[in-house]
């Protein structure tokens, strides 16, 4: 059981739960959350792979997670900007309708 | 699955059945389970990248991989990543004549000022954090640029810089004083300084070295700490222009739509319209009562 | 060599047990509060598996700003959702109290 | 020096011009100076993918100048990041810029209109520039990462489009896209993980050269065709598409239909025919077949129902993309075509069908637009005496749709014509079956349309005012469209152009 493996779970798992939030959950906020959530297994993954390289790091995986997670918040801001957008418009023809 | 978005916080109409919820979690936990195994099974071959790094770190001008990586060996990646983040940015753009309907009382609500920070004295901010933030902001602003220079060295850089800075901007326009406004050049040009810088850069150093981005040698270090400090001011202003068009986003009302490319989209297939929950579900909510 | 095992194990289970319940809390607000307890975790395992610069960056942006854009995103749809009942949401702004 | 003025400059710079049209649209205030500014990109842009068509057919004595690699920052492969281009993704850059040229003309015109408010072209020029350079950099990339960042920029710089109309069911549709968009994405990116765990390079060329049937390129193989089929829109997960192309902007959803869900398929494409060629099982590729005759089957059926225009022709693209599918099949008609990657006979069929059906589509879209813009509306039961009011627009709704059926003077003609020969030398008949029951089915959702258009207006229903037109479009918007149907035809009279392209480059 070495720490290789533990984290292997770790991302798998992560990417699991958050394909189930992203298919499961009703409200837009929680498919967002699910989103991000397989995001960091993917990222976990990947540092993981990067690890077990017996002297230093692979940085080639470190550069291509964080660029992995800037564009993950870029990707996040839009999708709740997006649905910011359609929550005023709801709401707005809801308050015109009653 | 992927119905219109349901805002009606957590009204379980349109939610999934059990049993395909259930099904859901069983195929993907299984297969959660091959991939583990398969994973697990097969031991990780050493690439011969590290090693390749290493090697061409004393020519890459910087000595912390990570960023040799990101801004030199792998620039190409950056470039696009910085474009992915103009693309947010454009998309949240507020609209330039639609800086009224900004509402002006909302912490951050930028007034139609024409410059990116302007000090306003709402009735809205609260004198403990204001006070506090006195302290910390600048704090922040020299964490950031210490984890900027220190990026070519030791690990920082870009990226957690530029968040840093994004963050001080945050915790300033809760405390209600300072007001962002980006629609006014300057902000234009903050979000596009990086494309600007790299771009410049790429083309200007295809001109000696003969191929794009192929920084020479003896300049690999400043060229690198240039792009990366505009990157900085990219990436800080660009989350920070999410972050304020997301806490004062207040949308114009359909009525102002052009009337007739609004109605053509309004009678869509039913599926598409929301599942009007009763109105009197959203008053009764403060706190979601979970369907019992 | 096993108390390092020791601490990933409940490094690993503490962060599948936070995405679990990041899913399946009823309440959106906690939703999002332990989405960002759950950056700080993953920032924790970076650590742990020394990528140090990946620690700083999910710490600042992956826990802090995303969290920030989410409780930004709640607290419109919230303010909207009660600024119907009694002003439409183009005034809104007085009951604007703090969250 | 001297190497800058060797030819292979040419692909950074498709990359970077896009790029700089991006930034001068996003900081240049006046409306008319961005709308010139990106013509003249458009037209460069044309001319270097021209320029860059025939040096490399032009090359065509000694094979390896015909697979050009440029390493960006000197470094190579394995370490830097390489672009490479071989016949298939110069035809396809081709496009791109043609497409590219023509509807930004349009553009240029449609958001001019009194009717829609100028602000739109703050946003939609500098996203326009950002998606064109998404689409250039992916069908160059020659890296597996670099191919994720490049579908990141396509998908959100495409959502962003979708949803730049501002109506609630635009930015429904542009927020479904999205989340299927970052779930493809996601995938891939494990997929990656997984291959660099195994084999330890990013880098496409040495990838084929390594890659064996393990149980990892399986699994990396399974996610990487679930992503894309996720962006491709194929039948099961095809269910976002409708309506993003659907509620789009006119030049929005035709650059979608036209070229956006084909980088997808074109990633799909090199993956299992030749980059993890050895791991993809002939299943999976009879697999991938099957899925393609369902989508068209399901596809022109749902088009037969659809009560929009746009709609009609959206579903019709879910249609069309069934054609492509049937590519993996025929691929490796014998065991020891496997090693031919990109290249043979079911390849440039399938190339010839993406042209054809990216010109046909696209007129199919700016048509449908102007008819929009013209009578307020596009419910297709009250376009009674169109043809009356809108010659031309019918008349290139009437040419694309015979370029969709495969009515002889036009390209899909063509194109299904290649397919059926290269279905019959592999002596798979049934897809020729799939082949011309689909051109039946879209004749008939296409004639359904005529059918309406031709009928004049007294009999089938009352002269109301909301039959008739309320504006007058400029003619070039409708010129364009004209354009683009003229192509199948052209592309319909000469294969040969494109054919003997394709070949180009072909044993990487």
């Amino acid at each position: 059981m070495t720490q290789d493996s533990l984290y292997i779970i770790a991302s798998v798992g992560l990417f699991g739960i958050g394909l189930y939030g992203v298919i499961a959950a009703p409200h837009i906020l929680r498919k967002i959350l699910a989103i991000n959530i397989m995001s960091v297994g993917v990222f976990m993954l990947l540092v993981t792979s990067a690890k077990n390289v017996n002297s230093t790091p692979d940085p080639v995986l470190h550069a291509m997670v964080l660029t992995g997670i800037v564009v993950a918040i870029a990707g996040t801001a839009l999708a709740l900007f997006l649905a910011g957008k359609i929550h005023a418009l709801s709401e707005a023809s809801d308050e015109d309708s009653h | 699955m992927f119905q219109a978005p349901d805002f009606k916080n957590n009204s379980y109409e349109n939610e999934l059945p059990f049993a395909t919820r259930v099904l859901c979690a069983i195929v993907i936990g299984a297969l959660g389970f091959g991939l583990i195994a398969a994973l697990i099974l097969t031991e990780n071959i050493s690439s011969s990248l590290p090693a390749m790094v290493q090697q061409k770190l004393t020519q890459s001008g910087v000595q912390n991989p990570v960023t040799a990586v990101l801004l030199n060996f792998r620039s190409y990646d950056t470039l696009l990543e910085i474009g992915v983040l103009l693309t947010v940015a454009v998309a949240m753009l507020p609209n330039a004549n639609f800086n009224s309907d900004i509402n002006p009382d909302m912490p951050g609500g930028n007034r139609s000022s024409s410059h990116l920070v302007s000090v306003v004295n709402s009735a809205a901010g609260n004198p403990p954090l204001e006070a506090f933030l006195r302290w910390l902001i600048p704090m922040i602003i020299v964490m950031a640029g210490y984890m900027l220079w220190t990026g070519t060295a030791l690990p920082g850089g870009a990226f957690q810089s530029g968040a840093l800075l994004a963050g001080a901007g945050v915790l300033a326009q809760l405390s209600g004083r300072i007001q962002f406004c980006f629609t006014s050049t300057t902000a234009k040009l903050l979000l596009t300084i990086s494309l600007i810088t790299f771009v410049m850069v790429a083309i200007g150093v295809a001109t000696t070295t003969g191929v794009v981005l192929q920084y020479p040698l003896e300049l690999a270090a400043p060229l690198i700490l240039l792009v990366e400090s505009a990157a900085t001011l990219s990436i800080a202003a660009i989350l920070l222009l999410s972050y304020n068009t997301l806490a004062t986003q207040v949308f114009e009302s359909p009525s102002e739509h052009s009337t007739f490319e609004h109605s053509a989209f309004d009678n869509q297939p039913s599926d598409v319209t929301e599942t009007s929950a009763p109105n009197e579900t959203l008053q009764s909510q403060t706190a979601e009562d979970p369907k019992s | 060599m096993n108390f390092n095992i020791f601490i990933d194990g409940c490094l690993v289970i503490g962060i599948l047990t936070l995405a679990c319940l990041c899913l399946a809390t009823k309440n959106l607000f906690t939703a999002i509060v332990l989405f960002v307890s759950l950056g700080l975790l993953i920032a924790i395992a970076w650590v742990r598996l020394d990528a140090p610069d990946l620690a700083i960056a999910e710490a600042a942006i992956g826990a802090g700003l995303t969290g920030a854009l989410l409780l930004a995103t709640w607290r419109q749809m919230r303010e909207r959702a009660h600024g119907n009942a009694d002003t439409p949401n183009k005034s809104g702004g007085e009951n604007v109290s703090s969250p | 020096m001297d190497s800058l003025l060797n030819l292979d400059i040419l692909l950074p710079t498709l990359v970077g011009l896009p790029l700089i049209a991006a930034i001068l649209t996003t900081l240049l205030k006046s409306h008319g100076l961005r709308a010139s500014i990106s013509i003249a990109m458009a037209l460069i842009q044309f001319m270097i993918a021209a320029a860059l068509l025939s040096w490399l057919s032009g090359s065509g004595t000694s094979l390896e100048t015909q697979y050009q690699r440029y390493s960006l920052a000197g470094w190579g492969a394995p370490l830097g990041i390489d672009l490479a281009i071989d016949g298939f993704a110069a035809l396809m850059l081709m496009l791109t810029a043609a497409l590219t040229l023509v509807l930004t003309v349009y553009s240029r015109y449609y958001f001019f209109e009194p009717h829609s408010r100028l602000d739109k072209t703050v946003r939609f020029w500098p996203l326009w520039w950002l998606l064109i350079m998404g689409i250039n950099a992916l069908f160059l990339s020659g890296d597996i990462f670099n191919i994720y960042v490049t579908l990141e920029i396509i998908g959100l710089a495409a959502v962003s489009l979708v949803a730049l109309d501002g109506s609630r069911a635009a930015l429904t549709a542009a927020l479904r896209y999205l989340l299927v968009g970052l779930l493809g994405s996601l995938c891939y990116l494990l997929a990656v993980a997984l291959l660099y765990r195994a084999y330890g390079t990013l880098d496409l060329a040495q990838l084929s050269a390594i890659a064996e049937p393990t149980a990892i390129t399986w699994a990396a193989l399974i996610l990487i065709t679930t992503g894309l089929l996720l962006k491709t829109a194929l039948v099961p997960l095809h269910f976002w598409l409708p309506l993003a192309h659907g509620s789009a902007p006119a030049p929005v959803s035709a650059i979608l239909s036209a070229l956006v869900v084909k980088t997808s398929f074109y990633l799909l494409a090199r993956f299992w025919l030749d980059t993890l060629a050895p791991a993809a099982t002939d299943s999976g590729l009879l697999m991938l077949g099957i899925l393609g005759a369902a989508a068209i089957f399901w596809g022109s059926i749902q088009a037969l129902r659809a009560t929009r225009l746009k709609l009609m022709v959206a579903y019709s693209t879910v249609a069309q993309l069934g054609y492509l599918f049937l590519l993996f099949p025929l691929a490796f008609p014998d065991e020891d075509a496997r090693g031919a990657g990109l290249s043979g006979p079911a390849v440039s069929a399938v190339v010839y069908f993406i042209v054809a059906h990216a010109c046909a589509k696209a007129a199919m879209f700016l048509a449908a637009g102007n008819i929009m813009r013209t009578f307020g509306h596009d419910e297709i039961a009250r376009l009674h005496g169109l043809a009356k009011y809108m010659p031309l627009s019918l008349f290139t709704f009437a040419i694309a749709g015979a370029s969709l059926i495969g009515l002889p003077p036009s390209a899909g003609f063509l194109s299904k014509w290649l397919l059926l020969n290269v279905a019959i030398d592999a002596a798979q008949w049934w897809w020729a079956i799939v082949i011309l029951m689909g051109g039946l089915m879209a004749a008939t959702y296409v004639f359904r349309v005529l059918n309406i258009a031709f009928s004049s207006v007294e009999e089938k229903a009352p002269i109301e005012p909301k039959n008739l037109p309320i504006t007058k479009l400029p003619t070039i918007m409708s010129l364009c469209a004209f354009l683009l149907a003229m192509l199948t035809v052209v592309l319909g009279f000469n294969a040969e152009l494109i054919l003997d392209l394709v070949t180009v480059g072909d044993d990487v």
